[in-house]
């Protein structure tokens, strides 16, 4: 196991920036903030295609027998999916990679990977070609610690009706995945929301004001939905969403990881040039060492994700991952919001305005805090492996 | 004559006996109370005042509750900047035809200093005024400007000299808003609203007489009005603090609650309670007569708490915290931390650190003028403005 | 009530100032340390006398009638005892104040209030007038919020026997206070230690080697010592102890104060003198930024420690003063760890040294960080009456 | 011949053969290791080494575990700065007549760079070396020496040319410790030992031969020592960690367990665990042959970290956090943070933020070197010496 790039993530990321560069700057994703409060669609569909299709990021977490680019012998893992994840969070891209790509697929993997896995076979193959985007309908804010009860219920007729707040990516998601209780246990139902599969208003994704301009959370109703069935639990328990959150959770690391280095590469290429008293702001040595310290954080927080990764792509169907997730983010959430407030700071009046792209930053960053666990859950989550056993 | 509580109270009440606020127009009352010394009484006699010691403004306000105010809110720049500055550096005349519709609200003020190329290092300013006849024509452009769009006067700073060090250059004016080239845009910041606005001054001609203070001696007198500034910045007084807002939300969701929040609550609380202790014992120095830079201390006190207080706020409220109230590009009026919700006041609370003197300028300032700290070696201080690098 | 300083109290602090300026230089103290070492007797009892009998620190608390100098009509109070402690503070003056005057005096003011404090009142009178030292035999490290539970016992021959761990002031104590346990109840009880009244043996005082040089911890042992019953409680409480480490926390605040303002100025002192880089070190943005925000943080401790020491002055006998002390203890206690250490750090390779007296304050603050509760106990203690409850 | 794992094993397994360590004195059969290249396989033939890559050390260590080893604790300074000093700059001679008494713990090395005028600005240093004939006199005074009293050779930074800036006119020799005019006089440090020494130099005559690189070469030679410092602070291996001490404590002390301490504890096991994987990576990077400044960065939090852990130590142990195991005045040959109780560890790792480059100093190297940063504005670069402002 190495904490470095290797050469083909190297490649990846080459590719994915790249593409960002071109055809997702910072005006870019202003101007699509803009029309997305309008149009209810807050991401760039085609952006998602080229990079879902043609650069195959979908898949990097599916096993290549089902259409993926996944193997346990030296094919794609977590690593490159975190490196995805890196640039993505560095350029606060509007695409549902995280919600699709990552916590509905690791959903699907798990529910794959347990008996009768047809029709998550089938989903994974469809979500790894890019031809389906999925969301998995947990709020967002949801800890792997104590994942929440299924609020959507399942009728005999086949369908599901209830209501999921806080989610995210349903708006541009072909299936939905809803945990939902049984008489008995829990399952995992998909849900087609495209016009061929579903009955009208049926389904209903309803986006909500959010802090986060550029993956924004919804509020999922579904009205007797028609749902297949794609795992069941026979205890109160939901393991596909408990797997997904935690793995989602260990992802997320090198998407704020992203975050951070944009801020403070962003923040010492101002400070070099802004003058103030005649000297470069990056000059003075209050700024300096505040930057300095961020520097070193980013250093721990890329160690801590990268190990994160590595222990994912480990450990692809199980494992004791825990402590490197919550590790990562309990690190990482923290850095992001740091590396944010710093670049508001540190551009002065500048980086209070619309115009300038660090509040997408910084909203991205203050959300990602609360995502799947805040730093002080996984912190609480250590102190059993860790042998720091709390007051009694 | 020497004014004390008793003739104050009574000086309010022969007023009220003249001017019933039930009966007497609005803005004909505030005026009146202007006329009669009572609007701020430690103004000269003739100019809102009697005179008399500033802490005796609390009689005249509380005898006077009640009635029609100027909502200080709305004229907040007029009431806390311009009017001092005026006083100490205006002419009888600018005095006489300024102070009284500032303060019954008739005429809004801004303050026309920032430039985007000038925010800590204002002194560097670059909106030049230059002299022709009696007149001084300005060009260049100002940033951070609240109130513009409203305001009938802005309180500017020029260059009119750079050929001199950048201090010295300097001469201070009152803006006619009105006048031909003056342009006012909104300003959106990352709340999605507009306090702000940027102003564009293109050939804009300002009569001899709305020079404040001596033409090179601007610096002087901006001065001024920074230091009352930052006193009103930091005595500024609030319904609810953002410590209240926080502990309210702690006490109404008890699921939400973890030992991880709660010892940084608890934190907090202190800082708070130390930060308001702190306070209450900077204005008994400022009562007792020893005001000092200390007050730059508080500011950058309030910045952090706010900053901390509403970060840990949006975090505590998980879900809810990933909800914003509006995006809508609005022109408020004045901050509002309490109107809105969570998201909104971690995004404000950035500006506190910012606006009105940048977190690292206050600590500059108690390095040197508290602790005494020599300053840093300055390439800038003795060379003509025209000449800095930049 | 006024959060600044009153004339009488600045009188107050210039004779005190004036006397260790003279006779409790760094110098001395460090030979102190030195010699106290050897001899066993850390304190300097000649100063402790000039500054008991002729300067009158010692009857501050105690009131007028009984010899001493408090009243509520504009006597002596809390106030001034806070203005002595900053003193002391800056000078980490090994005298026992806090341990006779403070700790010991208000264990008596509580006793003598209640029924019977004829002993008290003796004692106290004994106190203010300097004739005599005492001590509080209960741990230093021991919380006003948990105070600990009588270790000694008072046997029917009215002897006491038993063994207390951590005391401060007990070395240069003529009487010790100690709180010892009966079949049903506790009670207060006065050991003289001065050869007149005493049984060979009776009573020890074994010094214990100290992280503070200046103020060191001792175990004190009683083999059926001689006793008078002080004061007596019907519950398994020590009413007297608990009021002794609640108003000894309140006043401590104002010897932080003291150490941290020390500091701070010696710091400021020596950075602008010592150079590096043909600069002084003061000048550098980074060192100055961080001796403005630690000049903020004493801005504040000294406002919250006059506000314990007002409060406490307006609430002689009892009444709510848990918030103030606590907020002042949760806030000075870690502000003076600060200051010293930031101290240390900025004195360079200097400020490691025996020589430099700035390894006395670091020692000093380090233990009064840990004395009377710690600053997490203090801010534990304001949950109830800040109305912000703990997770259930 | 280009080593490998297997050959460098053959080797050791050879040596071994010829060399029984439970027959042969300890210090021949240290000799002979040398002599057979297996001190150090990165050096060259005939100084230690076999001229293989740096990993290969891993294997001979291995292969010879259990045999007499050099004590590597009391002889860190020869080990790690004097012998890549002496290998980069050294003559023929000084690496012939140094190296192997160095490796084999005859003689001890120590490091005469720091002085009480020149701390964090060691380029400012004040030791004069005038040439005299084939001599140089030494006159000065240097500062935290540690090993000074058990040292046969010292790493001198002298000042040969006060006439030109400062870092041009210093030279760099081996100091004989044994000659007339050095006298080392114990420090007594805050923790109650002396570690370190200071050392007076009082009319040192050392022979040219004992030059170690040109003269006013001398800066250039400390930055290859000084660089060497540093990675050996940040690499030095621990039989345990500060975290895994205060863990025990904690876990053997259930009593004392509040939420705040729980709380503060989490945080800092997660900082621990974030630096021994960015410690991890960064060994990672230098074996994939990309060193960098980052080393400083390690250090930086190495120092934090030991400060905030040993500093809750004490706070946790309450009433055994007010004691202190021993304030005799004794001069230990290492500083061993586990052999000694709390209120220890706390007081000396106040000196991880200062020996071996100021957490300033790490700051200003990662800003500038790493970020890029512009540096500040300097009076002292081109100024001599002699007429720099003191």
């Amino acid at each position: 196991m190495t904490l470095l790039y290797t050469e083909v993530e190297e490649e990846l990321r080459a590719a994915v920036r790249d593409l960002l560069a071109d055809r997702c700057s910072s005006s870019a994703v202003l101007g699509r903030v803009e029309s997305g409060v309008e149009s209810g669609m807050p991401y760039d569909a085609e952006l998602w295609k080229t990079l879902a299709r043609d650069i195959g990021v979908a898949g990097l977490l599916v096993p290549e027998e089902l259409g993926g680019a996944a193997s346990g012998a030296g094919g794609a893992s977590a690593r490159e999916a975190a490196v995805v994840l890196e640039e993505l969070g560095r350029a606060v891209a509007p695409v549902p990679y995280l919600s699709s790509a990552v916590l509905a697929t690791q959903a699907l993997l798990t529910a794959w990977g347990a008996a009768g896995g047809e029709v998550a076979g089938e989903l994974l193959g469809r979500l790894a070609a890019g031809e389906a985007t999925a969301a998995l309908a947990v709020p967002f804010a949801a800890s792997p610690y104590a994942p929440p009860a299924p609020a959507v219920s399942l009728s005999e007729d086949g369908t599901v009706t209830g209501t999921v707040g806080g989610v995210i990516g349903a708006e541009i998601a072909d299936v939905l995945l809803v945990p939902v209780r049984l008489t008995r246990g829990t399952a995992l139902c998909a849900v087609e929301t495209s016009p061929a599969g579903t009955v009208q208003g049926a389904v209903r994704v309803a986006p909500v004001t959010s802090l986060d301009l550029t993956r924004p959370i919804a509020t999922v109703s579904f009205a007797s939905a028609p749902a297949r069935v794609v795992a069941t639990a026979g205890g109160p328990e939901t393991p596909w969403v408990r797997e997904a959150l935690l793995r989602g959770a260990g992802l997320l690391a090198s998407e704020q990881l992203g975050i951070a280095e944009w801020c403070l590469a962003t923040t010492v290429a101002y400070v070099r040039e802004r003058r103030q008293f005649a000297r470069p702001v990056g000059s003075f040595q209050a700024v300096k060492h505040r930057l300095a310290d961020l520097w070193l954080e980013i250093a721990g927080a890329r160690a801590a994700a990268r190990n994160a990764a590595a222990r994912l792509a480990e450990a692809p169907v199980a494992g004791d991952i825990t402590v490197a997730v919550a590790v990562a983010q309990a690190h990482c959430g923290a850095v992001a919001v740091h590396a944010a407030e710093e670049c508001v700071q540190l551009h002065g009046g500048i980086g209070m305005t619309w115009e300038h792209p660090a509040h997408l930053y910084l909203k991205r960053a203050k959300a990602d805090q609360i995502a799947l666990g805040t730093p002080g859950d996984h912190r609480e989550a250590l102190a059993g492996p860790a042998d720091l056993p709390a007051p009694v | 004559m020497t004014w004390d509580e008793a003739s104050v109270a009574r000086r309010a009440a022969a007023f009220l006996a003249e001017h019933d606020p039930a009966t007497v127009d609005r803005l004909e009352f505030l005026r009146a109370r202007f006329d009669a010394g009572l609007a701020w009484v430690h103004f000269p006699e003739g100019l809102g005042g009697l005179g008399a010691p500033r802490e005796l403004q609390a009689v005249a306000d509380r005898e006077l509750r009640g009635t029609p105010d100027n909502q200080p809110g709305r004229i907040g720049i007029g009431l806390g900047m311009a009017a001092p500055t005026i006083l100490a550096f205006g002419t009888e005349e600018q005095k006489r035809r300024f102070l009284r519709p500032l303060w019954t609200g008739e005429e809004v003020w801004c303050q026309l200093f920032s430039e985007p190329g000038a925010g800590s290092d204002l002194a560097t300013l670059a909106t030049r005024a230059v002299r022709e006849g009696d007149e001084w024509v300005v060009d260049g452009q100002k940033v951070w400007t609240s109130s513009a769009h409203t305001a009938r006067w802005g309180l500017l700073l020029a260059r009119t000299d750079p050929g001199v060090p950048k201090h010295r250059g300097l001469t201070y004016f009152v803006c006619d808003m009105h006048a031909p080239g003056v342009e006012v845009r909104p300003l959106r910041q990352i709340t999605g609203e507009a306090e702000f606005n940027e102003v564009f001054l293109t050939g804009v001609r300002l009569p001899e007489a709305l020079r404040l203070g001596e033409a090179g001696d601007g610096w002087r007198v901006a001065q001024a009005t920074l230091m009352n500034e930052r006193v009103a910045i930091g005595g500024m007084p609030v319904r609810r603090t953002m410590m209240e807002v926080v502990a309210d939300t702690w006490r109404s969701r008890p699921e939400l609650r973890t030992h991880d929040l709660h010892q940084r609550l608890l934190r907090l609380w202190v800082e708070s309670e130390v930060m308001r202790l702190t306070a209450a014992r900077l204005r008994e120095q400022l009562a007792a007569g020893h005001p000092g830079p200390e007050g730059s201390g508080m500011k950058l006190a309030f910045a952090r708490l706010h900053q901390e207080l509403s970060g840990l706020e949006v975090e505590l409220l998980r879900e809810d915290g990933l909800a914003y109230d509006d995006w809508t590009f609005r022109r408020p009026e004045a901050v509002d931390f309490l109107g809105r919700e969570a998201g909104y006041r971690y995004l404000r609370a950035k500006g506190n650190s910012i606006e009105g003197g940048t977190s690292e300028i206050l600590r500059n300032i108690i390095a040197e003028r508290v602790l005494g700290l020599p300053a840093e070696p300055r390439a800038d201080k003795d060379v003509a403005w025209k000449d800095l690098p930049r």
